[in-house]
Parts: structure tokens; C-alpha cells; sequence
């Protein structure tokens, strides 16, 4: 049987960082993945990561796939694909199929590295062909570009339903609503923000009550809930929808850890309870990622860094001094993304009401997905009235990510330390309108605005097709996706530094500059 | 439908396309995309019917877990299409519980 | 230490035994507690194959097992109150080579004359009898008399039934031991302290009753082994049979679901770390199990495997149960080391320890399956 | 592994029809909430009595779409919280496999 001093499974974001950690300190790696390409989940991230630059925030997702493979080719890790762990038995020892055979094989340790599945919801004719997962949905038209549905009905407005949503908008589906069961949109308000300017609408403390159709889905039923969530009736109403997505949470993938007679424990679903390092109860076997407790991928990297450095502690690879300097780097680094408003487990998500910095959260940001100016206003850097071409931030809720900071060659965002502080402009520097900001920030929440006597400009992120062309006519958006002006494309501008964001500049009428936050074309669609 | 053109990926690039058969019938798709892609670009939305209630399944999580897309793929049934690459001359089928649709039970396997 | 909660009987062991014993003293109009140390017969009540056999038994036990066929199983789904899947589909024995078939003719002959239906078949004959076996398969014995049924459903099916009877049940409650008042076995304590007390003790907890019953004193030998079963995806309806083969590499049926159930083993059962309450499958038995499936079913070699899992044997010196009263002590009853014959004989048991409790004839002679049977070599 | 005790002897009270018990939770082998929550109510207190009894989960996913729902119905119905560990054990192979190639192993 042939041996490994470390066994990853799963070549996601959690098993790649470990195996690239792991093969560094000289160990004999191997990481086996179920799936025909490796990255995991990475690959059909198509849209900017959040965090800070230790984190690869402002790269989205399938590129950091890309650099994590080439790091793991450079630290000379065995990558096999399509080759599926079906089992971990007594003493370390695992079980792949491959092509058309199995093979055994003996680790001195084992990073569990298998992330997560997503929930499903039962609700009447819940198994319909058109009823899938946002991810199914996220698959189909990242991966293999085939658009999952016309119409579309998104269920969940945690991150996922929110991501999804826009990447449905990208890929040219339309969007029919959002649904939650909770009276609050889950996700961050950025990401709400970025689909409700497009109109899409929000349906919050609603559930799906049926999904219409003999053969497939011709509609669905939606209703209102009470606050024990049970259907109000009489408050159900019919969308015409042809799909139906379900982003309803994510599962911890723990079954090879059970298999393994890991000791579990409840954290958003059976998880190995394990130490700082994700040691589990059973020694030589650790776990990453999300199979550990759900969160994002920027986490996940990190935790499989830490995992790799306990299974190399482990096997005698590093000592426990060099294990606990470099865990607490990466510690650090992680600990980074876990602060905020969305930080995992903060029970206060469905209750706070201010910002750390003691501004009210905009209510209408958490129902609707847009703020309105009123509550705009509040936020020293967003409404007031400031002479020549200027970032309008508008970020609102404590979540961990700093890119505007670093990429402001001026040096006018400021956030600070602490990533998940609201980001300040500093009044100081003038603001030199490359629009680096606009286009780098992961929430697509900063805008340049100019406002002069006959006309105001306002500079947008734009990631639609087909882009705008200079002088083509339309209409100005507000935030909450509503035509509120004409408006005429001054700049387009796609720079490949940018990544496919492009900043489009809009004239648009005077005092609108701060109202106008979207483009559409003439008769209203994107 | 397909997505040619994608704000974030680019152009689609070409890729050799193949005949296969769904239910007989002749159809086209691209090589080495799942099946169930291929077949959703034709319009087919129903992969299977369940065994006990005989009601209509089709892709649910396009990852290889829920095993609600299974098909009969080149005689072999409960194939799982969202991860089955699509190759030349498949021979396609819509499950019925756990047979394809119309075949007899003859007692050969 | 709660209150002493007393009945008739007191069964430790809620395997297809245990629930059986329950149910059939509950019939009889007596008050039953059973404890289990796990959840309901998560042992190898729910880890067996299905068999359902007479064919091939140990003279001592073919008496239960004939009568158990004959009258319990046929009318079980009814009497239960829920479809528990018995077939009487045969039991066909497959062999290759001369040796093989020599066992074979022996045990066909033994067979008819128990009393059992017993036919053979040469090559030709088991290609026309059943067209998926391998024409390598030159012998075959074919026993009209056996069947399978469904061990998950059948296990919880008396459970169910007893407990709609007033049978109350406790499980996390593992009995670590057994005391007697006057000379009688009476009490049975838990390692969380509770204690329970009857008229009868029935020990029917498998591989972990040797140690229960060692607490009065009384020796009952055991071997536990660890053999391994998996199960496939559904089928259209191929085969009623129960499949094994002369060389016993392996067993197993189709299922009403559709799916086949196979057992077996790669020869390292019986070398294991000793009984405990967890059984893991190892990487090399199912692979070798299954070669020895795709050796005489050939035309299985697509079906995709769903689950293995494994479970303990309670293995005797002569291979058989140990059924009844132990002679000097009296209140204990012992319905253990059934050596992998458990699913089979449950039912039966329990209707025999019913009448012996209630001091009836019992339906079919089982003396010799006490547990005063081992005697050292002369 | 050790399991919490439960003394059977629970009144959950008569088995109330809802108006959702014809929804599909196992989506492979077509189990209702409805046989769910009846078998809970005929004494299948745990996961895996529910997956033995009705064959919840054992179907081609392996139950991977539904143990989650099915926990939860648990839950509900016997207004306990299930402990990770009364998950049922999952198996090897963690995916479908055919027998011709879990047979085939290859040695080096």
C-alpha cells in the first residue's frame, strides 16, 4: 500500500492551501478530489472577493483558483482529480476509485478538506425538473455557460442567494424577486445593493409555498409569514417563473469524518469538534474548510494553512515552536475576517441596529436592498456636497474588507486597521477620478460623482453585456432600480487592470449625482 | 440557452460539437460538457420518472450528489448526467424508476 | 439511582431476539421491559443478509428453523402489521469443480431427508433454471423450502408491535450486570445506575451477553467475529432466490426494493481487535467479496454499490444458538450465539421462551439448544 | 458509540395529519414527511430506526439531500434536539460505485 506522510481530501480552496503549506515544510503530499477539474467551489466564484490583500481580496474567486493550482504545481503537490475518497477506515487508511479500479492507501496523517453541500428546502412540488440549487444554477452558467432558466425565482437572501442572483443578471437570466422566510435580506447589504439597483425585488418574511407546473416549473406560489413562520393566508400571490433556486444555507460535508469515528459536534450541522489547529479526536486527522463550520473561502484558504501546519507538527516535519509562530500569523490574518456584523456566529446579525461606529443601519438596506438618501445622508462621506470629481462610499455595515484603501494611488479612502471598519474619506487628498476605487471595491459600492451646473457625472461599476458605448442615450437608475432620469454614457472605460469591471461614466441632470447609481438601456433593461 | 458572450468570461470559445441520441431521437452538444447541460440546451427539462409516485426529475444539484439527474446512459442506468462528459454516439435515455423509458423487462439485464 | 421498575419479564437486547422474546410474553398476557445498551437492534438484527433458511442447518437448530418457516414467517407481515418482505424464493447453492459438487449432493441428500425439498442441477439445468449465472457453474442445489425478508423492517416491525402492546422499552441503558435474590436471577443493573427486576431474565443481547451472564457466574463460550454485507441499486426484478455458493464466498438476495443485499468476508473475520461496540468495514473485504460475486453472477458486475457496513457474529463452539433456561440458576433465560443464524431463528425464539416463561409445551422441541450442551472432550 | 438514554414511554400523542405531509423529504426513494412523522409516532425515535424503517436515506444519494430535513422533522415532532452522533454512520463507498471496480484493486 503505498504511503503518504499527508492526505488531503478535496482540492478546494481548504485542501489546496494545506497541501501548498504542507508540501513547504517537505512533506509528501497527496490530494485527491472527486471532481474532473480541481478548485472546488473557486471556480464558479466569479465575482470579487472581500477582505484584504493577505486574503486575495478584489481577485474573484476562479482566479485565486487558478494562482492556488500553480502554487501547488511550484511546492510539488500530487494533485489527483477525479479520483473519489470512498471511505477512511481504521488507522489512517483511505480508499480512492479511480477510472475502474480502487486504490489503498496509508497516510501518517489526513487533512479532511471536503466543504459543503447545499441545504434543500421541501416544499410542494419542491422536486420538479426548473427546482435546483443556487449552486446547480452557478455551475450551469459559470462553468459551462448554458443559462439554468428564463425566469427566476432566487430562495434565500444569505450571500449565496445574493451572488447567485447577480451572476443570474450577468449571465442575461432575469430575476423575477428574492425570497426570505427571515424579515431581514441575510447576505451583506453590498451585495443586496448591487442586484436591488438592477430591480430586482425583495420579498422579506416570505416563503415559497409551491412550485407550479405538471412536467416542469411553470410558476410558483409565494405567500407572506407570520412571525412563527407560518403561512399568512390569503397573502399568497403567483410569480411567473420558469426556474426556481434554492440558496438556503450550507451543510459541513462531514461524512468522511464520521466514517472515520470523528467525534462530532452541532455547528450548523455535524462538524469534527477539533482544536486551533483542526485536529479532530482521532489522532493524524485534521479538518479544513468548511467541512469544519461554514465561511467563506478567503477563510477557508487560511484554516487549510493552519491544518497543514498541526498534521506537519503531527508528523514531525516542523516543531511545535515554528507550528505556533506561523499559527499565529495565519491566526491573525483569519481572525481578520472574522469580525463585523456577519461574523460567524454573532447572534446580534438579526438585531443590530447601528454600525460599530454608532450610525443606524439602514432599515430599508435590509428589507429592500437599497438605502434611501434620507438614511444615506447619516453617512458622513456619502450625500454632502463637495466641489470637483469625488469617491462616494456608499458601504454601510461593518464587514472585513479594505481594498479601497490600498488601491487609491491618492490615498483618499481610508479604513484603518481594523478591515471591517467603515470605510473614511480623507478630505485632505483630492481625489484624482481614476476610478480604481469604483471598480475594485468587491461590493461595487463606491461611485465618482462630479457634480457641476448643467449636468452631474457619476461614474458606475458596470459588469453587463452589452456595455454601454459613448453618446448612446438611456435612463439613470436610483438605488433601488427605479428609471429616474435620462442619461447620456459620457466614458466607458474596460481596463484590463479593472477585471471585466467597467467604469461607465453617466451625464446625468444637475442634483441627480447622487441619486443616479444605475444604467439601463432605453426601455428600462439592463 | 447558451451564453456566448459573458461580461466576467468572455467570449464562449468553439468547441467541437457531437451527435448524440436522447430517446432515439438525434441531437447535438458540445464534447465534454455534461450531459445534462447538453440536454438542457435542447429544451429536454425531464431526465427521469420515479419509481413509486412516477413523477418527473431533472437536474437538481449539478454536482454529482443528489443523484436526481440519473439517465440510462449507453445502456447503464442511474448515470449521473450532471458529471457524465458528453462524448460522440451516446446513447441518451430517460429513466423510468430504475429502467428506461419503454424498455421491457425481458429478464436479460 | 431512580426506583426499581419491575415486570414479568425482563429482556435485555432489542435485536429481532429480544423484540421477539417481547413480543410474543406480551401475547401471553405478561408485563415485558427491554433494555438495550444502543438505539433499537443496532446490531446484527440490522446487519444480516435476510436469509430465511433451513437448508444447510445444524441438526440441533433445523427443528426451530423448519418450524420457523413453516408457521411464523408466512403469516409474520400479517401478524405484525406491516409488510416485512418475506419471499420463500429458494435457496440456490452454487458450486464449480468436482469437489464442490460432491459437497453438494451431500448436503442436498442430508437435506431430503430432514425433510426438506431439495433439487439438483447440473451446468445445463442451472443455465435454464436462471440465466445470469455464470456458465462456470457446472452444480447447483436448489432448496425449494427457504426465503428472505427484510432484517431492518422485520426487527423494528416487532418492536413496534410489542411496544403498541405495552412493552416498555429503554435504550442508552446498557446492563452491565445481573444479581439474584434467594437463589433466583432477579436484577438486572444498568451502568447508569437503574435497576430493573422480573420473574424471567431473558439475556438476548448478542455478542455482549457472554459478559452479562458472567456477572451470575455462568460461562457461556463466544467467539465474536466481524463479517461484512453491502448493499447495490436497484434492479428490476431479476430473482426470488437467496444466492450462495458451495464455497461460501459469499450470500445475499434481491430485494423487494429492487437492491441486492450480499455478504461475506475475505477470510480475516475471525482476527479481529475483540468485541466492542463499534465495527468498522475494512478496505480489503468488500472488494473480495465482490470478486466472488462477478465469479457466478457475472451479469452483476455494473450494479453500483450503495453502502457495506459490517456487524459482529456471536460465534459457539458447535455453531449453534444457545437457546433457554440455564439449568442451575433459575429466572435466566440465555437466546444468544446464534452465529450469524439470529434473523432466522428471532422470531421462533421468542415464542419458545414465551411458553417456557408461561410454563406451556413449548411449540417445537429446543432442549438441545440450552446452554448445558458444551461439555470438554472427554 | 454510547447513546443518551431514552425511556420509550413517550406520549407524543395521536399522529394529527398536516397540510404538508405529502411532501416529498427523501427525494431518492420518495418518503413523505407524512410516513415521517408516522413512523415517529409508532416509536422510530431516531434517525437511523426512521431510515431502517422506512428507508429513508438509503437511496442512491446516500442521503445527502435529506438528512438534514429528515433531523429536523425529528426534532420538531419529539421537541428534542438530536445529537450530531444519532446521524446514521455513513459508509463506504461515499459515492455509487460499481461492483466491477470497487472489485478491482490495484496493487502496487
Amino acid at each position: 500500500m503505498e504511503r503518504y506522510d499527508l492526505i488531503v481530501i478535496g482540492a478546494g480552496p481548504a485542501g489546496l492551501s494545506a497541501a501548498i503549506e504542507a508540501a513547504e515544510t517537505g512533506m509528501k503530499v497527496v490530494v485527491f478530489d472527486e471532481n474532473k477539474r480541481p478548485g472546488g467551489q473557486l471556480f464558479k466564484q466569479i465575482h470579487k472577493f472581500f477582505g484584504s490583500k493577505e486574503h486575495k481580496a478584489k481577485v474573484r474567486g476562479f482566479r485565486i483558483g487558478q494562482e492556488l493550482l500553480q502554487d501547488a504545481e511550484k511546492a510539488g503537490v500530487e494533485v489527483h482529480l477525479s479520483a473519489v475518497v470512498i471511505g477512511i477506515f481504521p488507522h489512517l487508511g483511505i480508499t480512492v476509485s479511480k477510472d475502474d479500479h480502487i486504490e489503498h492507501f496509508k497516510a501518517n496523517s489526513i487533512i479532511i478538506a471536503t466543504g459543503a453541500s447545499e441545504n434543500a428546502l421541501p416544499f410542494s412540488g419542491w422536486t420538479l425538473p426548473g427546482v435546483m440549487g443556487a449552486g446547480a444554477a452557478q455551475t450551469m452558467m459559470n462553468l459551462y455557460r448554458e443559462q439554468p432558466g428564463k425566469k427566476i425565482l432566487m430562495v434565500g437572501s444569505g450571500n449565496v442567494g445574493l451572488v447567485v442572483t447577480y451572476q443570474l443578471l450577468e449571465a442575461g437570466c432575469e430575476v423575477v424577486g428574492l425570497v426570505d422566510v427571515l424579515p431581514r435580506i441575510g447576505g451583506y447589504g453590498v451585495h443586496a445593493a448591487k442586484i436591488a439597483r438592477t430591480g430586482v425585488k425583495f420579498y422579506l418574511s416570505h416563503t415559497i409555498v409551491k412550485a407550479e407546473g405538471d412536467k416542469e416549473v411553470t410558476g410558483a406560489i409565494i405567500a407572506e409569514v407570520d412571525k412563527n413562520f407560518k403561512v399568512v393566508k390569503g397573502t399568497e400571490k403567483h410569480l411567473d417563473v420558469d426556474t426556481i433556486c434554492l440558496a438556503v444555507g450550507l451543510t459541513p460535508m462531514s461524512n468522511l469524518a464520521r466514517m472515520a469515528q470523528c467525534q462530532m459536534v452541532n455547528k450548523g450541522g455535524a462538524v469534527p469538534s477539533c482544536d486551533e489547529y483542526g485536529a479532530t479526536s482521532i489522532a493524524g486527522i485534521y479538518v479544513a474548510g468548511d467541512v469544519g463550520g461554514i465561511e467563506e473561502a478567503s477563510s477557508a484558504m487560511i484554516k487549510g494553512r493552519i491544518a497543514a501546519l498541526g498534521a506537519a507538527k503531527y508528523c514531525g516535519y516542523i516543531t511545535e515552536k515554528e507550528a505556533a509562530e506561523k499559527f499565529v500569523v495565519y491566526h491573525t490574518d483569519l481572525n481578520k475576517l472574522r469580525q463585523g456584523m456577519f461574523a460567524p456566529g454573532n447572534k446580534e446579525k438579526m438585531t443590530c441596529t447601528k454600525t460599530r461606529e454608532g450610525y443606524p443601519l439602514s432599515m430599508n438596506l435590509l428589507t429592500k436592498g437599497f438605502l434611501t438618501e434620507k438614511e444615506l445622508a447619516v453617512f458622513p462621506d456619502c450625500l454632502q456636497e463637495v466641489r470637483g470629481i469625488h469617491p462616494v462610499v456608499e458601504c454601510t455595515q461593518n464587514i472585513p474588507c479594505n481594498p479601497c484603501q490600498d488601491i487609491c494611488p491618492m490615498h483618499c479612502i481610508c479604513v484603518g486597521e481594523d478591515i471591517t471598519n467603515l470605510p473614511v474619506i480623507n478630505h485632505t487628498q483630492k481625489c484624482s477620478g481614476c476610478g480604481r476605487c469604483v471598480a475594485n471595491c468587491p461590493g461595487q459600492a463606491i461611485f465618482l460623482v462630479e457634480q457641476g451646473e448643467k449636468e452631474d457625472h457619476v461614474t458606475i461599476p458596470y459588469e453587463f453585456l452589452p456595455l454601454p458605448v459613448p453618446g448612446e442615450k438611456g435612463c439613470g437608475c436610483d438605488r433601488s432600480g427605479a428609471v429616474v432620469c435620462e442619461t447620456v454614457i459620457k466614458a466607458v472605460k474596460d481596463l484590463p487592470a479593472n477585471d471585466h469591471t467597467v467604469l461607465v461614466t453617466l451625464a446625468v441632470p444637475p442634483g441627480m449625482g447622487n441619486t443616479v447609481r444605475f444604467y439601463k438601456k432605453e426601455g428600462g433593461v439592463i | 440557452m447558451r451564453i456566448m458572450q459573458h461580461p466576467i468570461l468572455g467570449n464562449s470559445e468553439p468547441r467541437k460539437t457531437v451527435k448524440f441520441t436522447f430517446d432515439g431521437k438525434i441531437l447535438t452538444g458540445l464534447e465534454g460538457e455534461p450531459i445534462a447541460v447538453a440536454l438542457k440546451e435542447n429544451g429536454v427539462m425531464i431526465h427521469r420518472y420515479t419509481s413509486k409516485q412516477h413523477k418527473p426529475r431533472g437536474i437538481f444539484c449539478a454536482i454529482g450528489r443528489c443523484t436526481d439527474c440519473v439517465m440510462v446512459v449507453n445502456g447503464k442506468p442511474n448515470t449521473r448526467t450532471c458529471i457524465t462528459l458528453l462524448k460522440e454516439g451516446m446513447d441518451v435515455r430517460t429513466q423510468d424508476g430504475v429502467i428506461a423509458k419503454g424498455e421491457k423487462i425481458d429478464g436479460k439485464i | 439511582m431512580s426506583d426499581t421498575k419491575t415486570a414479568n419479564v425482563i429482556v435485555v437486547g432489542s435485536g429481532i431476539v429480544g423484540n421477539s422474546c417481547a413480543y410474543y410474553c406480551a401475547k401471553k398476557g405478561l408485563s415485558v421491559i427491554v433494555l438495550d445498551e444502543d438505539i433499537i437492534g443496532n446490531g446484527a438484527s440490522s446487519r444480516n443478509g435476510g436469509g430465511v433458511r433451513a437448508f444447510f442447518r445444524n441438526p440441533l437448530e433445523l427443528p426451530l428453523a423448519k418450524y420457523a418457516i413453516d408457521n411464523i414467517w408466512p403469516h409474520l407481515s400479517e401478524e405484525l402489521g406491516v409488510d416485512i418482505e418475506f419471499k420463500q424464493g429458494g435457496n440456490f447453492r452454487l458450486g464449480i469443480g468436482e469437489k464442490e459438487e460432491a459437497n453438494l449432493k451431500k448436503l442436498a441428500k442430508e437435506g431430503n431427508e430432514q425433510g426438506l425439498k431439495v433439487d439438483l442441477m447440473n451446468q445445463k439445468e442451472v443455465q435454464n433454471f436462471c440465466c445470469y449465472v455464470s456458465p462456470e457453474v457446472t452444480y447447483a442445489a436448489y432448496c425449494h423450502n427457504d426465503g428472505h425478508a427484510n432484517p431492518l423492517i422485520t426487527t423494528l416491525a416487532f418492536y413496534r408491535k410489542a411496544k403498541a402492546m405495552g412493552v416498555k422499552y429503554y435504550t442508552g441503558e446498557e446492563v452491565v450486570k445481573l444479581a439474584t435474590i434467594r437463589g433466583k436471577v432477579r436484577k438486572v443493573i444498568t451502568a447508569l445506575g437503574n435497576c430493573y427486576e422480573g420473574d424471567a431474565i431473558i439475556v438476548a443481547a448478542g455478542c455482549a451477553s457472554t459478559k452479562i451472564v458472567q456477572t451470575v457466574g455462568i460461562d457461556m463460550p463466544h467467539a465474536p467475529s466481524i463479517i461484512e454485507a453491502f448493499v447495490t441499486e436497484a434492479m428490476p426484478p431479476l430473482f426470488d432466490f437467496m444466492m450462495g455458493t458451495a464455497s461460501s464466498a459469499f450470500y445475499g438476495h434481491q430485494t423487494k426494493h429492487g437492491s441486492f443485499v450480499f455478504g461475506g468476508g475475505s477470510g480475516f473475520e475471525s482476527f479481529n481487535d475483540g468485541y466492542s461496540d463499534s465495527c468498522p468495514t475494512r478496505q480489503i473485504t468488500a472488494p473480495s467479496v465482490m470478486r466472488g460475486i462477478m465469479k457466478y453472477f457475472p451479469c452483476l458486475h455494473d450494479l453500483k454499490i450503495i453502502r457495506t457496513w459490517a456487524g459482529w457474529i456471536n460465534n459457539t463452539p458447535d455453531g449453534c444458538a444457545v437457546i433457554g433456561p440455564v439449568d442451575d440458576l433459575p429466572g435466566l433465560y440465555i437466546a444468544a450465539g446464534y452465529t450469524g443464524h439470529g434473523f432466522c431463528m428471532g422470531p421462533v425464539t421468542g415464542k419458545i421462551l414465551s411458553e417456557v416463561i408461561s410454563g406451556e409445551k413449548p411449540c417445537v422441541s429446543y432442549e438441545q439448544l440450552k446452554l448445558s450442551r458444551f461439555k470438554a472432550r472427554q | 458509540m454510547k447513546v443518551t438514554y431514552l425511556n420509550r414511554d413517550i406520549a407524543l400523542g395521536p399522529y394529527v395529519p398536516q397540510e404538508d405531509d405529502d411532501v416529498i423529504i427523501c427525494r431518492c426513494e420518495e418518503i413523505t414527511k407524512g410516513e415521517i412523522r408516522r413512523a415517529i409516532h409508532e416509536g422510530m425515535y431516531t434517525m437511523t430506526e426512521i431510515k431502517r424503517f422506512l428507508r429513508t436515506g438509503m437511496g442512491l444519494c446516500q442521503g445527502q439531500t435529506c438528512t438534514r430535513l429528515i433531523k429536523n422533522i425529528l426534532q420538531n415532532e419529539m421537541k428534542r434536539a438530536v445529537q450530531p452522533n444519532e446521524e446514521p454512520t455513513p459508509r463506504a463507498p461515499a459515492r455509487p460505485l460499481a461492483m466491477e471496480n470497487y472489485g478491482k484493486e490495484l496493487v502496487k
